[in-house]
């Protein structure tokens, strides 16, 4: 099925961007950048219409990629259902993104370096989402990794924006440091690293192992897709151009924790005690994040935030068992947070870089069409119905209510806060009267049409892609029922959240202030983000940078190692001071040692019985 | 007598007739430089010693033998007696691998009208050349003079040069003879009567050999250091060159050697390309009459001469000279002397056509600038010849 | 006929080496001490055809080519090494060339 | 006959060796070089290397050794000035010697000896160098014309600026 052509058109078009893009018109860029990305999605659909109904993994071996004892290790890619999907988001949304950006990076520099980036993202996305096993798909977990630092510090001269993708960076260690762990604990105990094989023989692991790999694996999870402790990153992230926030730090890559874990399913059905801890920390996160975002002032940080809440409601999805769950909501999230971004993004290129809700407002009027596509999408992350997130959305919160009614609530509490930051960051930038002293203009038609296309997603995508029943082939049957009651509460919570910030921003704005007033710790503990950042440099950052320099580089490095290294230096330059003697510099004399040598070699053959 | 005497016998005869001929061909080739020479530019040249100066050879060799042989102080004694004697050896030791005809029948013995073929008679050429650079070299250094140093060192850069071309260019008909054997080498072209020699055969019409003749032919020009490439003897520069502090029989030893290698070079041309001593058309066709009919009609012009005579002694000298070239004529005719004749004669007229295109060349190119010879040398001709013997070798690897 | 000792080449060889080596170490001419090390190479390459005659094998003689080849190229490396050391110090003395002491 | 011929030319090597050896002007020891390689190059020819003693007069007399005078008399090398900086060569480097000719005397002595009839191995020419040398030898040949290429490249760069 040449599935490798899948990754490869990104990679060619990154290849001929990076190299010659310098040289190369935009029109050319552009071309390149977008055919590529184009050429791999309709390169997916015809695999996959090729490839129907994928009842069953289709995997095609290339060559073997490290062969070392009995660890063997091939570039092996796999299509399944769950890669169905995936394919499909990362492609279709890259593709409209892609097409986005064409307008967004108009007039910005390093405009081939952006594309080649960005091309190189889908590769790297591609190989991950296509690979069979765990190193290969840890390749392409590094590789989106490597983008997204580098798509975050894109403007390189700024210091924030460094800052920022170095702490991507570093966070996303520590969580790539468990996975790592896992998958050499997935050797230990299944000696291999095939997906096939882990999951032919789960089941008769032992569970201690299995609940060790699911927390180390999940570790690497949360690193990757901003979880409690390590999501500091991702609202930082938003230092990166618009498009890219849509696409790696909304759509795509940081979802990658939430795919990885519902390829491990195998081993987390067979390890409940880490199947709750995904679902405690999904909630947990959550809640957390929703409520950081009800004080965010920055339109961008308040979609981070809500990203990061909802990748915790996938994460509750998958963690309560509820796996199709999960991938159902990563991809109503991936079209109405990317139609966010994208949407927001527009509102700030029309604004000329502005991002500050308190200098917006009014825009309604200005720029209708990003106003009512951000529309469909705030009421498609409200979980209004029939949009997209109410169905993917119901569909984790009856699952959570089947597996522990506490999960339940806080996520329907979680989904009133949804509601209302949302829509409180819509009604501050498109209600009122104009705060700002920009001139805003509605965005080009090239930025206009993928918001058309994600719009209409978000819309009608619930129902009309229902992915539960695509992946009942997949993943384990899980009986979950029917409860109108719940399904009612969860949208009044939704619909009450849209209420109550239409009752504070726009009714009577007043009353948000008092209301912060009136709380003023609260606001002040949530405004600050809860302190995290400064907790963990305290905790963390400071001693390590303090232990580092003051044992290690003091002590050990320049005493220990310096020391032993010139003291064998210092011994060598005696010892050579003694020994140059020897070296007058004569060439004659050099030879009549040379003779010499060869006499005694001579001899000392002779004597051994000579050279036979 | 037993094998090896006369092995022994026919081998010293072999010698002295070479040698002999060799050393009148040498005195004579001076002479027919300085007439052709004279002719072109419109003069008699060489006219009182002899008819037509034709004695005039002997009487440069007594006057040369005869004048004072000066010794330079301050020269180093044994290589400035030793450069000119290296010179004339090597010049005249490759002349003993070169083959004047087929094998031949005299008195019941078979030999070879050569005086030792050895199976790698090229090579030798090459060697015995390769050496005779040091006659220049050292007879420039050891004179002791500014002017025959550099001479010296410009013509043995200059000999060195053009013997990588010179080379080249050997290599390729090698390639399509597959030999390395100067005799087997002219009968790969035509030589062996089993198939009588054409035009065809020779290795100048074997495909694009042309142009390696022509490599051959110009760097051959100054690997002997002949107008337009005499750039040792510059005399408006350096006087006379390497041999400027030389007088006397010593002189005349460079000057031998410049003519044996003339002889030499002219000799290896006709072998590698125009077929040796092989007639151009096969005898069927007429072409053993060619020798005849030209000596007879030399023989039929004297006499004709002789019976209406311009001077007076002409009278007696000519008719004597036109029957001699009708007892040639003659001779060419006879059976027995044919067999190995006609073959020399072959041999002889093509190394003269050679050796005439030496002398016309001299009367009509002007002399290179030392620079341009250089890089004439490296940038045109070497380059040629490698690509040349690449497309040679290629050739015969696809159709040999 | 009368035969030659294969053991007088090699004496001869031996002989050669041995002057080769003498006049590496007594010479003080850097060309001289250049054209000792031919001398050697000269030297062992009479062994080598001497060997080659005794065993019958070309391959000596194969040897004895790559020598060749290696002395041309080392003499064209080394005598342009002795014009820079002229060009740079005026003297053609190798005692005189010691400064890899330093 | 071959003895006789074999004492010939090996006498004058020897001798022609030990001139390189003694003679105090570099143009002297030059020349005795050249001696000794044509002699030797009389030796190969009857020891059956028809080949590799044409190469020795081309390659070796022929353009090595030319080289050589060309650099002496390039830089009109003198003659030789008699002092020495190096004691070691002197003190240890006469016995060092004689121990190694005594050595290598009775490491000659005590192999076992054949005769060497003079054109009893016709196995060198043109030819059968070549065969082997395109066949066997194939790689070590490619290599050495890289190294030749090499040589002349490093002895332009070396030798380029003028004196």
């Amino acid at each position: 099925m040449l599935l490798w052509l899948i990754p490869l058109f990104p990679l060619a078009g990154f290849a001929i961007n990076g190299i010659f893009g310098r040289r190369f018109p935009k029109a050319l860029v552009n071309a390149v950048a977008v055919g590529s990305v184009l050429l791999s999605f309709l390169w997916v659909l015809k695999t996959l219409a090729a490839g129907a109904p994928l009842n069953g993994p289709i995997t095609e071996r290339y060559f073997t990629w490290i062969q070392s004892g009995t660890l063997s290790i091939g570039v092996d890619m796999t299509v399944d259902r769950l890669t169905a999907v995936m394919l499909l988001i990362v492609t279709g949304i890259g593709s409209l993104i892609h097409i986005y950006s064409i307008g967004y990076m108009a007039h910005e520099g390093g405009y081939y370096r952006f594309f080649a980036y960005m091309n190189l993202f889908m590769f790297f996305m591609l190989t991950l989402v296509l690979a069979a096993n765990y190193l290969l798909l840890f390749v392409g977990w590094e590789g989106v990794g490597l983008c997204s630092y580098l798509l975050i510090g894109f403007y390189f001269d700024k210091k924030f924006a460094t800052d920022a993708g170095n702490k991507a960076f570093i966070v996303n260690r520590i969580g790539d440091f468990g996975f790592s762990l896992a998958a050499f604990l997935i050797f230990r105990q299944f000696g291999s690293l095939d997906f096939s094989v882990v999951s032919g023989q789960a089941a008769g692991a032992p569970t201690a192992m299995l609940t060790a790999i699911g927390l180390l694996l999940l570790l690497g999870a949360c690193g990757k897709s901003a979880q409690i402790p390590l999501y500091v990153w991702l609202p930082d992230a938003m230092a990166g151009p618009t498009p890219v926030s849509a696409l790696i730090h909304a759509a795509t890559m940081v979802t990658a924790g939430v795919y990885m874990t519902a390829r491990s399913w195998p081993i987390y059905v067979h390890a409940p005690q880490a199947m709750e801890t995904i679902a405690i920390i999904g909630t947990a996160t959550a809640f957390f994040a929703a409520t950081i975002g009800l004080a965010q002032n920055d339109i961008k940080k308040v979609f981070a935030y809500s990203t990061v809440s909802q990748l915790g409601y996938m994460f509750v999805g998958v963690g309560v068992g509820a796996f199709s769950a999960g991938i159902y909501h990563l991809m109503t999230h991936a079209f109405f947070k990317a139609l966010l971004f994208l949407g927001s993004g527009a509102v700030i290129h029309s604004l000329s870089g502005e991002q500050d809700m308190r200098h917006m407002g009014g825009l309604r009027g200005k720029i209708p069409w990003t106003f009512w596509t951000m529309m469909c999408a705030a009421v498609a992350i409200a979980g209004v119905p029939p949009f997209a997130g109410f169905w993917s959305k119901d569909a984790i919160l009856l699952a959570a209510h089947a597996h522990a009614p506490w999960m339940y609530w806080a996520g329907t509490v979680t989904a009133g806060l949804t509601a209302f930051y949302v829509f409180r960051a819509m009604f501050l930038t498109f209600f009122g009267s104009y705060r700002g002293n920009h001139h805003p203009h509605e965005s080009p038609a090239v930025m206009l049409a993928p918001l058309a296309v994600l719009a209409a997603l978000s819309l009608a995508g619930g129902w009309l892609f229902k992915v539960p029943e695509f992946l009942s082939a997949v993943f384990p049957a899980q009986e979950v029922p029917e409860d109108a009651g719940l399904m009612a509460i969860s949208t009044a919570a939704g619909l009450i959240g849209i209420a109550v910030a239409y009752l504070m921003y726009v009714a009577k704005p007043a009353l948000a202030d008092s209301f912060a007033d009136g709380f003023k710790g609260l606001y002040w503990l949530v405004y600050n983000k809860y302190f995290v950042d400064e907790i963990y440099d305290a905790a963390v950052v400071a001693p390590v940078v303090d232990g580092s320099r003051a044992v290690l580089w003091k002590g050990v490095d320049a005493g220990l190692i310096d020391g032993s290294v010139n003291g064998i230096g210092a011994r060598c330059r005696n010892l050579g001071s003694v020994l140059r003697l020897w070296q007058s510099g004569n060439i004659r004399s050099y030879a009549t040692w040379v003779l010499v040598g060869a006499v005694v070699m001579i001899v000392a053959i002779g004597m051994a019985g000579g050279a036979r | 007598m037993d094998p090896s005497t006369w092995f022994y016998a026919i081998s010293l005869i072999k010698i002295l007739v070479v040698f002999g001929v060799l050393m009148t061909t040498l005195a004579y080739l001076q002479w027919v430089e300085r007439k052709v020479i004279a002719h072109i530019q419109v003069r008699p040249g060489p006219y009182f010693v002899g008819p037509h100066g034709l004695l005039q050879p002997l009487a440069d060799v007594i006057k040369l033998i005869t004048k004072e042989d000066l010794l330079p102080p301050y020269v180093n004694k044994p290589l400035y007696l030793a450069a000119p004697f290296i010179a004339v050896s090597m010049a005249l030791l490759s002349i003993s691998v070169i083959p004047f005809g087929p094998e031949i029948d005299v008195f019941g013995y078979h030999t070879y009208m050569q005086l030792t073929d050895l199976n790698i008679g090229v090579l030798f050429v090459l060697a015995a050349s390769s050496v005779g650079v040091y006659g220049v070299a050292l007879a420039g250094w050891s004179s002791n003079n500014k002017y025959a140093l550099l001479g010296a060192l410009r013509s043995s850069a200059q000999m060195i040069s053009y013997e990588l071309p010179l080379s080249l260019t050997i290599a390729a008909p090698l390639l399509i003879s597959n030999t390395l054997s100067l005799r087997k080498l002219v009968e790969t072209q035509g030589g062996n009567p089993a198939h009588a020699g054409t035009l065809w055969n020779w290795n100048l019409f074997h495909g694009w050999q042309w142009i390696g003749f022509l490599v051959f032919l110009i760097s051959a020009f100054a690997e002997t250091n002949r107008i337009p490439f005499d750039l040792a003897e510059a005399e408006n520069e350096l006087v006379a060159g390497f041999h400027t502090e030389y007088s006397s029989m010593k002189f005349a030893s460079f000057f031998m050697a410049e003519y044996a290698n003339m002889i030499t070079v002219s000799a290896m041309a006709v072998l590698l390309f125009l077929g040796g001593w092989v007639a151009p058309w096969p005898a069927e066709y007429g072409s053993g009459l060619v020798p005849v009919a030209v000596f007879a009609l030399a023989g039929l012009i004297a006499v004709y001469h002789g019976l209406h005579p311009a001077r007076r002694r002409d009278r007696f000298s000519l008719p004597a000279a036109g029957l001699v070239f009708l007892f040639i004529a003659a001779a060419f005719l006879a059976p027995f002397t044919q067999s190995w004749l006609l073959p020399l004669f072959w041999f002889c007229a093509k190394t003269g056509a050679i050796l005439f295109a030496f002398i016309w060349v001299r009367g009509t190119l002007p002399r290179f600038r030392y620079d341009q010879l250089m890089g004439f040398a490296w940038k045109y001709l070497f380059p040629v010849a490698i690509v040349n013997l690449l497309a040679t070798g290629l050739g015969v690897a696809l159709f040999g | 006929m009368s035969q030659v000792p294969l053991s007088w080449f090699l004496v001869l060889s031996a002989l050669l080496f041995a002057l080769g080596v003498a006049g590496f170490l007594f010479r003080r001419n850097i060309i001289t001490v250049f054209m000792s090390i031919e001398l050697m190479l000269n030297a062992v390459n009479l062994s080598f055809i001497a060997f080659a005659y005794q065993h019958k094998d070309v391959s000596g003689h194969l040897f004895v080519f790559f020598v060749m080849v290696v002395a041309a190229a080392e003499a064209a490396v080394g005598l342009a090494i002795i014009l820079t050391v002229f060009k740079n110090r005026a003297t053609l003395n190798i005692d005189d060339i010691s400064s890899m002491k330093d | 006959m071959d003895v006789i011929l074999f004492l010939i030319f090996a006498t004058i090597a020897v001798v022609a060796a030990v001139n390189v050896v003694v003679q105090s002007h570099p143009i002297s020891s030059a020349i005795s070089l050249i001696g000794v390689m044509g002699s030797l190059a009389v030796l190969y020819l009857l020891l059956g290397a028809e080949f590799i003693a044409a190469a020795q007069v081309i390659v070796y007399a022929g353009a090595v050794m030319v080289l050589f005078l060309f650099v002496i008399m390039l830089l009109n090398a003198g003659t030789e000035t008699r002092q020495s900086k190096s004691e070691t060569a002197h003190l240890l480097g006469v016995p060092a010697l004689l121990v190694f000719a005594l050595l290598l005397a009775y490491f000659i002595r005590s192999q076992p000896d054949s005769g060497v009839h003079f054109g009893g191995f016709t196995g060198g020419s043109a030819q059968a160098v070549g065969r082997a040398l395109f066949t066997t030898y194939l790689l070590p040949f490619e290599v050495t014309s890289v190294l030749i290429l090499i040589a002349i490249v490093g002895a332009i760069v070396l030798a380029r600026k003028e004196i």
